[in-house]
């Protein structure tokens, strides 16, 4: 309401700020006396440009990956097993895990399997998924959709915990099972959500364009139509990332993938639950950096969409614009206010 | 009959075939479990002859096929069959562990569909902005906490430390409605991750939408902020995220077993988990025609309501 | 909210109407008004514009609250600064304007778009802005809804009484895929109304639709944007516009899509909305609808004025060298040609083509021996919709007489049959002739080209391609799609947002053609420049970078590069200024000279169909009616639509 | 008694029953076990669980239980008195009635053990009543019983108290209201939830304090604290060691731990490579650190094992030598059987409690002896079968039973569930010595040389025995503090008051 904003708090009208108004006609077309200066038209290019955006995802993101990835260099050797659930203090300075191991050497060791297999998980559901998606919703043709979607609806009317442990039970353990496991349960709910973003997509006008321009369906399903629900992808990804992490740890009890003693994140959290109220360390130090690379991961995945809808806007964003702007621009299409 | 209910009529018919195949593909898994019924039964006490004798008196050693076709007859005829552990009615297994799963599940839809909405769209305002992350983050961090540290933590600061709340239902049997207070602590921790996927999913596909042409065209009528994001903007974003709330039904209906286990509710997932660990057969069977039945169902309406969300669809050559 | 702005230290009295004129444009009375009648002084009109979007309380975005709060200001500034300078509209001391610009300079990445354009409208008045494809016409427009391409750097001030009702140059985009026509509507009424009766929004709105001279309201109030013609969804928007009860309208080539008919009856509403004190601003490449409507006119060349002043002055004594170019290329309908010479009407060599007999679904296809290049047999389409669908019409529908559309149109069974577009047609195409296809707006032209394109699933009948049946777009072979292309109607609609322009055209070259990247890049931006656009400049833009002219150009440039032997074109001049669209004409008429294209014209412009067109078939309710030499149709029309077709060609000479 | 171990004795709070108080009659306790969810049945015969055994304990009486060293004392039966042979046993019952006010008789006790016998019910305790002839044995009268054997049995009865050998009415096929002559007498039923039971006031060994009590099921571990320490139960059951550490002293609930309730093992199949080399089997259990797998996979809430089942129960061989870790002479032992560089494959699963962590500990423990153990996570629904017969070393664990029954169970050429295939004719024929000795202290000789057989080269790595953990509210009085799950003290409610 306009009453209820005081008048700073719109600088563009204040009359300081009007060009010179023109005289005679315009007609003549002068340019205006003072030109409006380039203002920076390079200075602050896109909507949240640079590095600043994605200072928070780097910052959670950091602690998580250089763990994963140089912890266990920093492991050294296994010291005494002590205790089970000792509180930190004697040399364990974050206590000890549910076999009397130190939860600090398990923490620096516990990162890369977490990180890989979810990631290959998540990455194989994706590329058996979005395929299927993607052709189900550009086919057109219910039988084919039928096809495609029906038989993973099966799969998915089979709870995943059930799918877990009758397929666990015929696996011969290791990463690669796990990986599979994790996918399949995955699959169909990618598949789904896939189709669900891209139904109206594929309707498009520019899909027609396309087809007709003889492009191939891999090239409109994955140059257009993937690419136009990208955010919806990582949305998805990104949590489904985090759910995949958590199920490697429950299939690591059903005795698929890596062992239930395995230093492992998410495995670590799970097991180390008991001790939750005497020896918190155990499952808070993982869990916080589970959290902190899912969050990290999710943020990184909005702000990098974020500037790339920035560049895609293209535009110059002129510092001094806003200020010259006839009417404060929020609505739409100026992104230019937008930091 | 119109294209819609042509569409729903043949996905019905279709749901049929599929709840076969999910009745057939379990009972083919379950098979394949190790062990049997009489195995899991017999325990620490594997003593051979006498795991031959259950085994014989519950009809184990009986071809599969058989069984299975047994199992079928007596389903057309409307009976699920008995349980081979207790000799029990399936049906009645059923009965008790849905009144507490429907319950926890539709509190927890109730909640979950206006608050990942408002989430969603709250975050999507403003892309990037503080109040943007500040939901993802929670929202995430939320999700990355898995639900038994979640569920533990509420436990001990509003039940054991705050003393407001029970700490669990155990004593409340299938009756959780008397005591409405037990059921507060379940749901929120159900809630906890349903709500990140849904909100991020709408989220995203609001930033798209309010960046368009329609929305934009929507302000220029002006139209209250409201009314241009949950009518105008919000319909475009939501396939997705009905997509996989439909999903959730999956992690209503077993994904809670731990929610369950925590807090003493015999629901469906507990069921199940009991189910497999006895290779009780017709139990996971009748089980099994539940969940088929129930995802063959929320997915038609998935598909209907995703249907209605791209209308363009239809015109495809 | 009716609390006077502080801090601006400008009576906001300044800014409304007079008292005591009928003013049409106060926005939001804070209940029902009984409709139609004088409104009558408003006290505190100076608010008007404001009311509205305060009256919703509390929940008032921070958009629209900060816009308005602008405008009102501004406006107040504007009227003492611009007051003795011989800026455009009424006089000084005459009424003040409703919106106003002044200096206004739009600038993208280094580009200049509009430069220093100043221009101002009155209550009650129409200011045409004209000028050629690319000009800044659209820009313009939409600075005076505070509206910037993204990233631009902007100068110069805007004032504007209110929000503007805007009629957008591409409607398919603006209006919701999701919601259907109704839900759109009403949201827009609900709004300038305020809370009232449901019964009352309903009048409204199908009063709006009815003044849009949208057909059977009813019906299309259930559908979903995609589920009408081109011209019906340009209409829809009109009707959002007219249901604002705005002080100013901006309409962006309003009537691009409609038919000479249609065109007429908008035009007519247009002249009755300025009568009710609303200024219009009119952006438009037709100079007949300016004549007819504008008190004053602004001419743009490459985002500045080159010449502005009443319309009278201007058209009738051009000074600048662009108006009286822009003037002499304004497409007329030439005069008949020599209508017993069979040579120039139809450039088959096998002599003069039996006319078929003129008669309700008369087929137009040429009784004849060889294989024309393509030909649709006894072709029908329906749409398949879940609602508001109507059902065929019981029979043949005499023209006009329902001054509705065509195509789709009849009675309603329940509101749920498939609609039947397109009864059996019959229609050949020899290589290199042009059949141009008239008809209403929602006849059925656009499915019919659908349907030859391979887009929409004909009901029955079928396509051929040299005698050979044509499957569905997903099933041609590269051959087949090249042979057969398509440029739509809505060219922003076709376009992929994400890549640039070249990018996108040279793919034809590639996939149709076999072309490496870098060769069919190159090819592409020779095909850019045949249609008179700059291939560096524009084409490495991405799509809504361009202008609404330049894209239908792009589109076209698509289309030729797979160098098609049928080439169909949806309204592709639409968007053009009379200049420009005589370079395509030519360069269409030499495409079918020198390389036997033929050419599936569809046109609302029946002086473009008389350029391009051998023979013409006439639409009506998805039927063709008529059929015949192009010269022939054009000067003795036999089926009565078509003569009243014909006959709305010419609008009124100016607005009263 | 062999006294606490290291672990235990750390935190052991001792207000307990002091605490609550001296008996009080009144009130319903509630206590929490982990279930069998809907399958559960009220059965006597089928007990299985825990839960199950505690309901049965309720509402039914066995002729006789097992004390704290797990000999047997009599229950309903008032005496046994063998023949010379001891092939013949008079079991005189007690004056005792069914909660419908009917006396128990002879009758009663020999429909019981028909039914439990009957080869088609299957049921749990057949195997330990298998040595009864039925259909020689009689009634001798309306309170005496004869029962006579298939051989001779010494240790009769151990049968008589065996799990799941409860006496049902005579006729009782039914038990969805059951009828017994326990101390509680029955009231509602929902299987996987609730049980609750009512004080039979006529009970023979004096009424129970408790108006009622009511089983909860929770098979959540940290529901049944949760439970406890909320205040919905009074009484929870089987909590793990972790969980006892964190509210051990905290004064809200009274942590009872019973000692040497499970035996923890590692069991060498002796019949096939590696372990068929004796020397191998010592080799192992030089390598296993006792203490440091207490300490982590039990969390410090046992005590070490010496390679023998019972610790502190009759016939407990405690005169022979605790073994201590050697890992020189282990190497040397492998080296001398050729085994340097072996390769082992260890069986686990989740199915117990610290299996998991023991088979990870020993991995590593065996790693520092040269031998890699690759550890192998099985199926916990069916892994008491599938190491029955298969793999070659594998964890496992007993509860308490005598040692007698863990003999015959598990150690002779025709037990039936002899996971570490140690089939030898003299041990049998020693065994068989055993149940024909009537008198005790030449049966315990015998007992001890078996002992001194398993303790030199047996399959049996007993490298612990686990503290069974239960809590309760403070004023809960009368728990027995020392009985071992499965003995008569332990879930025994009818001693047991609410301050
Ligand atoms: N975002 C942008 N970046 C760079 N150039 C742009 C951008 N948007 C528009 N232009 C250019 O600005 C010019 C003016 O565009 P505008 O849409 O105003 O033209 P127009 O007069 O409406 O033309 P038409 O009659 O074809 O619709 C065009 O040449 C166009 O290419
Ligand atoms: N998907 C659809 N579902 C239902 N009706 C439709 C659909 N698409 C078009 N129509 C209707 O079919 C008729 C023919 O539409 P078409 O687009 O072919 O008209 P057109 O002749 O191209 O009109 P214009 O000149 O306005 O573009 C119209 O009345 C339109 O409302
Ligand atoms: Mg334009
Ligand atoms: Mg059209
Ligand atoms: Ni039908």
């Amino acid at each position: 309401m306009s009453a209820a904003r005081p008048p700073g708090a719109r600088p563009e009208a204040s009359p300081g700020a009007q060009p010179e108004a023109l005289p005679g006609t315009s007609a003549d077309a002068p340019p205006p006396a003072a030109a409006p200066p380039r203002s920076g038209a390079s200075a602050a290019r896109v909507p949240g440009a640079g590095w600043r955006p994605f200072l928070p995802a780097v910052a959670l993101l950091a602690v998580p990956l250089l763990l994963a990835l140089f912890g266990p260099l920093f492991a050294g050797p296994p010291g005494p097993r002590g205790v089970a659930f000792q509180p930190p203090g004697d040399g364990h300075w974050l206590g000890t895990d549910f076999t009397g191991r130190d939860v600090w050497r398990e923490v620096l060791l516990g990162g890369r399997t977490v990180v890989l297999v979810a990631a290959c998980a998540v990455g194989v559901a994706y590329a058996a998924a979005l395929p299927v998606g993607l052709a189900a919703a550009l086919t057109g043709r219910r039988r084919v959709e039928d096809a495609l979607l029906r038989p993973l609806d099966v799969l998915m009317a089979i709870p995943s915990l059930l799918v877990l442990l009758l397929v666990s039970a015929r696996l011969t353990p290791g990463p690669a099972a796990l990986v599979f496991l994790v996918a399949l349960v995955n699959v169909p709910d990618v598949a789904r959500v896939v189709r669900g973003a891209a139904a109206e997509i594929a309707a498009r006008p520019v899909v027609e364009a396309m087809r007709l321009q003889g492009e191939s369906r891999w090239r409109i399903a994955v140059g257009y139509v993937a690419r136009s629900m990208l955010r919806t992808v990582a949305a998805d990804a990104g949590t489904r990332l985090t759910g995949a992490l958590y199920l490697v740890a429950t299939a690591s009890f059903l005795g698929v993938g890596v062992a239930p003693d395995a230093s492992d994140w998410a495995v670590m959290v799970d097991r180390n639950r008991t001790g939750m109220l005497i020896q918190p360390w155990g499952v808070v130090v993982p869990a916080l950096l589970v959290t902190a690379l899912t969050v990290g991961v999710n943020l990184f995945f909005d702000a990098a969409l974020h500037r790339r809808a920035g560049r895609a806007a293209a535009g110059t964003r002129a510092t001094g614009s806003a200020a010259r702007r006839g009417r404060p621009d929020r609505k739409g299409r100026g992104e230019a206010g937008t930091p | 009959m119109t294209g819609l209910a042509h569409f729903a009529v043949r996905r019905l018919a279709l749901g049929l075939l599929q709840t076969a195949a999910v009745v057939v593909l379990v009972f083919v898994l379950t098979e394949a479990l190790p062990g049997d019924a009489a195995v899991a039964l017999a325990g620490d006490q594997p003593d051979p002859a006498r795991v031959e004798a259950i085994r014989q008196a519950m009809r184990l050693d009986e071809p599969a096929a058989q069984r299975f076709a047994d199992w079928v007859l007596g389903l057309l005829r409307g009976d699920l069959g008995t349980s081979l552990v207790s000799g029990r009615p399936v049906s009645s297994y059923l009965a008790g562990g849905l009144g507490p799963t429907l319950l926890l599940a539709g509190i927890t839809l109730a909640l979950l569909v206006p608050l990942s909405l408002v989430l969603g769209v709250a975050a999507a305002g403003r892309e990037g902005g503080p109040l943007d992350r500040a939901i993802s983050t929670v929202t995430v961090g939320l999700y990355a906490v898995p639900e038994f540290a979640l569920g533990i933590l509420l436990i001990t600061v509003v039940a054991l430390r705050g003393g407001l709340l029970p700490p669990t239902a155990v004593g409340a049997g299938g009756d959780l409605l008397a005591q409405p207070a037990v059921l507060v602590l379940p749901v929120a921790v159900l809630l906890a991750r349903p709500v990140c996927s849904l909100s991020r999913l709408v989220r995203a596909g609001m930033v798209e939408a309010l960046a368009s042409d329609y929305v934009r065209h929507a302000r220029r009528q002006g139209l209250g902020e409201a009314r241009v994001r949950y009518a105008h903007a919000l319909p475009n974003a939501l396939a997705p995220a009905v997509q996989q709330l439909a999903r959730t039904t999956d992690w209503l209906l077993c994904g809670v077993i731990v929610v369950e286990a925590l807090f003493v509710i015999p629901g469906l997932g507990t069921l199940l988990v009991e189910a497999v660990a006895a290779r009780d057969v017709p139990v996971v069977q009748g089980l099994a025609v539940v969940f088929g039945l129930v995802t063959v169902v929320v997915n038609l309406a998935a598909d209907l309501v995703v249907h209605r969300l791209a209308p363009r669809g239809e015109v495809v050559a | 909210m009716t609390t006077p702005r502080g801090g601006t230290g400008v009576g906001p009295e300044r800014v409304g109407p007079e008292p005591g004129r009928s003013e049409r444009g106060e926005a939001e009375p804070a209940g029902p008004e009984p409709g139609g009648a004088d409104r009558g002084p408003v006290p505190g009109a100076s608010d008007a514009g404001r009311t509205g979007p305060s009256s919703k309380g509390t929940e008032a975005t921070e958009a629209t609250e900060a816009a308005e709060a602008t405008e009102a200001t501004e406006a107040t500034e504007d009227t003492a600064a611009t007051e003795d300078t011989a800026a455009l509209g009424p006089a000084p001391g005459d009424d003040p304007p409703v919106a106003e610009l002044d200096g206004l300079r739009v600038e993208v990445d280094g580009k200049v778009l509009v430069d220093g354009v100043s221009l101002r409208v009155a209550a009650g008045r129409a200011l045409a802005i004209v000028g050629p494809s690319g000009s800044g016409k659209s820009t313009t427009g939409l600075a005076l809804l505070g509206e910037y391409p993204a990233g631009a750097a902007v100068g110069g001030r805007v004032s504007v009484q209110g929000l503007p009702g805007y009629v957008p140059q591409h409607p398919g985009a603006v209006l919701n895929p999701v919601r259907r026509i109704g839900g759109t509507l009403r949201d827009t009424a609900r709004r300038h109304l305020g809370p009232g009766s449901r019964a009352e929004l309903r009048r409204r709105v199908l009063d709006a639709m009815e003044r849009a001279s949208l057909p059977e309201p009813e019906a299309l109030l259930r559908r979903f944007p995609h589920q009408l013609s081109g011209g019906q969804q340009q209409r829809v928007v009109l009707a959002q516009a007219l249901l604002a009860r705005p002080r100013l309208i901006v309409a962006d080539e309003p009537t691009t899509g409609q038919d000479a008919l249609t065109r007429q009856a908008v035009v007519a509403e247009f002249a009755a909305v300025l009568r009710q004190g609303i200024a219009l601003v009119l952006l438009s490449h037709d100079l007949a609808v300016v004549r007819a409507l504008a008190d004053e006119v602004v001419v743009l060349r490459e985002g500045r004025v080159v010449e502005a002043g009443p319309t009278e002055r201007v058209f009738g004594r051009p000074q600048h060298e662009w108006t009286r170019r822009l003037l002499a290329a304004e497409p007329r309908l030439e005069p008949p040609k020599e209508l017993d010479d069979p040579g120039t009407t139809a450039p088959r060599v096998p002599g003069p083509r039996p006319e078929a007999p003129v008669a309700d679904g008369a087929p137009a296809v040429p009784g004849r021996g060889d294989v024309p290049k393509l030909a649709a047999a006894g072709l029908s389409a329906v749409h398949r919709s879940t609602r508001g669908a109507t059902a065929p019409p019981a029979g043949g529908d005499p023209a006009g007489d329902r001054g509705g559309d065509g195509g789709g149109t009849g009675r309603r069974f329940g509101g749920r049959r498939p609609t039947t577009a397109l009864h059996p047609v019959d229609l050949a195409l020899d290589p290199g002739e042009c059949l141009a296809l008239v008809g209403r707006s929602g006849s059925g032209k656009t499915t019919l080209a659908r349907c030859l394109a391979g887009l929409h699933r004909p009901h029955s009948g079928a396509v051929l391609l040299d005698g050979r049946a044509l499957p569905p777009v997903r099933r041609r072979t590269p051959e087949q799609l090249a042979a057969v292309q398509y440029v739509f109607q809505d060219a922003r609609a076709s376009f992929d947002e994400y890549r640039t322009v070249l990018a996108q055209i040279s793919r034809t070259a590639v996939r149709l053609r076999g072309r490496g990247a870098g060769e069919a890049a190159a090819e592409a931006a020779e095909a850019l420049r045949g249609v008179g656009l700059d291939p560096v400049e524009i084409g490495e833009r991405l799509p809504r970078g361009l202008s609404g002219g330049e894209l239908q150009r792009a589109a076209l440039a698509r289309a030729l590069l797979a160098r098609p032997s049928v080439l169909i074109c949806d309204e592709i001049t639409s968007g053009l200024d009379g200049v420009t669209q005589d370079g395509i004409l030519a360069l269409l008429t030499r495409l079918r000279e020198r390389t036997g294209t033929a050419l599936l014209v569809i046109s609302h412009d029946l002086a473009v169909v008389g350029r391009l067109a051998d023979r013409i078939a006439v639409l009506e309710a998805g039927r063709i009616v008529e059929t015949g030499p192009a010269d022939r149709v054009l000067h003795e029309p036999r089926h009565p639509f078509t003569r009243a077709l014909l006959a709305a060609g010419d609008l009124p000479g100016a607005a009263d | 008694a062999a006294g606490c171990s290291a672990g235990s004795t750390s935190g052991t709070p001792e207000p307990g029953t002091d605490a609550a108080g001296s008996p009080r009659r009144g009130g319903r306790l509630r206590a929490t076990f982990a279930g069998g969810g809907a399958s559960e049945t009220l059965d006597p015969h089928r007990t299985n669980l825990f839960v199950e055994a505690a309901r049965a304990k309720a509402l039914f009486d066995k002729l006789a239980d097992f004390g704290s060293d797990m000999s047997p004392q009599p229950r309903l039966a008032e005496s046994w008195e063998p023949s010379t042979d001891a092939t013949r046993w008079t079991v005189r019952l007690r004056e005792a009635v069914f909660t419908d006010g009917t006396p128990l008789t002879a009758a009663d006790v020999l429909h019981s053990y028909r039914r439990i016998t009957d080869p088609e019910g299957a049921f749990r305790a057949r195997a330990s009543l298998e040595s009864i002839d039925l259909d020689a044995s009689r009634a001798v009268d309306d309170r005496t019983v004869e029962f006579v054997l298939k051989h001779p049995y010494a240790e009769f009865p151990n049968a008589l108290a065996a799990f799941g050998a409860y006496i049902v009415k005579d006729g009782a096929e039914d038990f969805t209201e059951p009828v017994g002559t326990g101390p509680f007498r029955f009231v509602s039923f929902t299987p996987g939830s609730s049980m609750v039971a009512a004080r039979h006031d006529a009970y023979w060994d004096g009424a129970p304090y408790l108006d009622e009590i009511e089983f909860l099921v929770a098979n959540e571990e940290t529901a049944r604290i949760n439970a406890l320490l909320g205040g919905q139960v009074e009484y929870a059951h089987e909590l793990t060691p972790t969980t006892a550490r964190t509210h051990e002293g905290g004064g809200q609930v009274t942590v009872v731990r019973l000692p040497r309730s499970a035996m923890q093992a590692f069991v060498m199949k002796t019949d096939r490579a590696p372990f068929d080399d004796p020397r191998v089997r010592e080799a192992f259990f030089l390598i296993a650190d006792r203490q440091q797998l207490v300490d982590s996979a039990l969390a410090g809430a046992g005590e070490i094992g010496n390679d023998l089942f019972g610790k502190g129960y009759q016939y407990y061989a405690d005169s022979i030598p605790q073994r201590t870790r050697d890992l020189d002479r282990a190497r040397a032992l492998l080296r001398e059987a050729g085994a340097e560089n072996l390769t082992v494959r260890l069986d686990t699963s989740e199915v117990a409690a610290g299996f998991v962590e023991a088979a990870t500990v020993f991995a590593e423990q065996a790693a520092e002896a040269g031998v890699t153990v690759e550890v192998v996570m099985g199926n916990k629904d069916t892994y008491w079968s599938d190491i029955l017969d298969s793999g070659q070393l594998c964890c496992y664990r007993s509860g308490s039973m005598p040692i007698e029954s863990h003999i015959s169970q598990r150690l002779l050429t025709d037990s039936t569930t002899n996971a570490s295939k140690w089939q030898r004719e003299d041990f049998d024929a020693l065994y068989e010595q055993a149940q024909a000795t009537l008198d005790e202290a030449a049966r315990t000789d015998l007992y001890a040389r078996m002992q001194r057989t398993l303790h030199a080269e047996g399959g049996f790595l007993v490298w612990g025995f686990a503290d069974w953990i239960i809590a309760t509210a403070n004023n809960v009085g009368g728990v027995d503090r020392e009985a071992p799950a499965n003995s008569l003290g332990w879930a025994r409610f009818d001693k047991v008051w609410l301050a």
